[in-house]
């Protein structure tokens, strides 16, 4: 039986096909190269979770800003100086409290609020994440270390629109009264997807 | 379209290789088609959701087996080839081997006209329906009842959007279900939101 | 289990590689990897629910890009080492490589006990039913509703006989259901029958 | 990102494969050698298309026999020395007519009566055919060279449970006359399968 599907014994490496498709931009007048630098330091310096700890540190220590986030996150997240591109037209923020975990997934694609806490990590873009967290919550949670008593309620909010979200964990009690440049050195991507706790 | 990707609630996958501080790259050239694709989405070559549907697009196989990166080079590709920018033997060429693309598209459609602004507190069933282009609404929700518990801002309909014709914007809607309706007697205990097109939702009275 | 091998109605696929008097084996080692499941099942190894389900839990990605006969093999070997056979350390050093084998069983479930004895004519629905183990309901019939046009000889309910556990037999109806209600205006017209176990049909009155 | 399914750089190919679990069976003393072999001769010469062919010619030919086929496949093709195996626990035979076509696929995995019609043609068996003939079942047979024209009705038989089917074609008017033995050297798999005219 021959190989059915389209990629076939002499199919190009992915490096190759990543060359060719650059080149024929480039032919094209794109100017890739200039765009691939700037995406570089988009990525490595302006999209980092350091943004979302920013809020989430901001929001455990002024309660008038967190009253904005929740209402308006977009607007909020403005006040730090943070934005997000024009296809994200909402930034929704949840709240976890101790009894509440919140998580985000996006079962179709991959869909985060990355200006605001990051490119999302490997295993969020995986199928077995997609697949599974949105009918196997507790149980993947579990799996990802994070075991929650039955006591808490689980939201899973899948992203499969131009809405994003971001998880607002709960603050340590042992970090009741730190300063928010502290409090945002303790706050991970992770935790604001909602699949660790702090 | 009822597609491979539409993986949501899909039994069979393993345990999630999830690590502490995961990175997002891993590769040199995963940066660099991060970086191509939305180039081509500034220069307004396609939009998000051409991009999106293009990768549903992906033979199933190729899908499956192709990581997130492939497959973002594959939509990529596949879009230069459709625009006319580039065609499959010049890209064949020039990557010196075969150059799977996705296959075709099927035609979108419009705003559906019997659409209802909903509010919140209202309870709503997504609508069955199979379309062949492009659809945002997970497969898992088809038919279930739900509560609006949030309205996003309004945003071009996907699927008229994903395939060039004119797309009025509509809002979305946050949808709650329960895990356990959704999967009954198979899924743990959770409130599941799903951001929702007004076009796919039908108010219940 | 909502497995990825439940593929009917399934968009992205490609055409059909039709040629006339297609074979059915094309390598020496898939003969001999039908021959070997068969016998497996003669000495009483498993039965072909165990077979099938074996297929059915292998890794998703595995189970699409596997030709046929490799399914068949993997399914063998799988049920080899869960019956105490063989170890797959033994299979990897004998195959002097990696073996890949099929994911874990979840638990079977007997006959449904609310299940009625249907008739030619009857009006049916399919049990809207997600179970993790082995099911011979096609995702496509779920909630659908049919009319019962044929019955079938009594046999092992293979939700159960999959899994080991006892299976009352239980006869199995043809059922016709409407394409075109399967997937609203989305289907070639045409009446699709699928055999169905008693336990998956409830009738409507 | 590491290789994510469970087949890795390293898997044995799938002839080491086989031989590994072969010679497993020889060593626990299953015998697999001899077991080939009479399968090789089960499958070459026994599960062919000549049965099903054979009792299509005979149903073409006696109406007697057509009567007891249709209501009764699996007792009928005994009376040609066919049977089937116990786990094929009944045989539907589908009367195609000029504005009939009966068409039978295995959505779940590859089932067929395949003692009488013979051992499915790997088409039959691929994700295409599978995933797509009881949804697009008129485009996939006119993709496969049968264009039918509106006027035929198409009834699908997906064969999930322990029956098995097979179509009893439209004999073709310049045959009629024929012998039982020449009608059957006309009679093809496909036909029998419901993806072909004769």
């Amino acid at each position: 039986m021959p190989d059915h599907g389209n990629v076939q014994q002499n199919t190009a490496s992915v490096e190759q096909r990543v060359d060719a498709i650059e080149a024929v931009m480039q032919d094209r007048g794109m100017e890739p190269k200039v765009f691939i630098d700037q995406f570089k330091h988009l990525a490595e310096e302006d999209w980092v979770p350091q943004n979302g700890a920013r809020v989430v540190a901001k929001a455990w220590t002024d309660p008038e800003f967190k009253k904005r986030l929740l209402a308006n996150g977009r607007a909020a997240v403005t006040e730090l100086g943070l934005s997000m591109p024009a296809h994200h037209r909402h930034l929704v923020v949840l709240e976890n409290k101790p009894e509440l975990q919140n998580v985000i997934v996006c079962t179709l694609c991959s869909c985060t609020a990355f200006s605001i806490i990051g490119l999302p990590p490997d295993w969020y873009k995986d199928l077995e994440y997609r697949a599974r967290v949105v009918r196997q919550s507790r149980t993947v949670l579990k799996e990802m270390g994070l075991d929650l008593p039955p006591s808490v309620d689980i939201r899973v909010w899948d992203t499969t629109a131009n809405t994003r979200y971001m998880v607002l964990p709960v603050q340590p009690s042992h970090t009741i009264g730190w300063s928010e440049e502290k409090l945002a050195e303790i706050v991970t991507k992770d935790s604001m997807i909602g699949v660790a706790h702090l | 379209m009822d597609g491979i990707h539409d993986i949501g609630g899909r039994q069979g996958f393993g345990r999630v290789r999830y690590t502490l501080k995961a990175q997002t790259f891993h590769e040199p050239w995963e940066r660099r088609v991060n970086a191509l694709y939305s180039l081509a989405v500034k220069l307004g070559i396609f939009n998000m959701d051409e991009y999106r549907h293009a990768i549903e697009r992906m033979e199933p196989r190729h899908y499956l087996s192709a990581s997130y990166y492939e497959r973002s080079l594959t939509s990529l590709a596949t879009l230069c080839v459709e625009k006319g920018i580039v065609s499959q033997e010049e890209l064949e060429r020039r990557a010196q081997g075969h150059y799977p693309l996705s296959m075709p598209s099927a035609p979108g459609r419009g705003n559906v006209s019997t659409r209802q602004k909903l509010a919140i507190g209202d309870k709503v069933t997504v609508r069955v329906e199979h379309i062949p282009g492009h659809v945002r609404a997970p497969g898992y929700v088809r038919g279930k009842t739900g509560v609006v518990i949030g309205i996003s801002p309004a945003y071009p309909f996907p699927d008229a959007h994903a395939h060039g014709i004119h797309a009025d914007d509509e809002p979305t809607y946050d949808v709650r279900f329960n895990a356990e309706e959704l999967w009954p007697n198979s899924a743990d205990a959770a409130q599941v939101h799903v951001g929702i097109f007004e076009s796919y939702l039908e108010k219940v009275a």
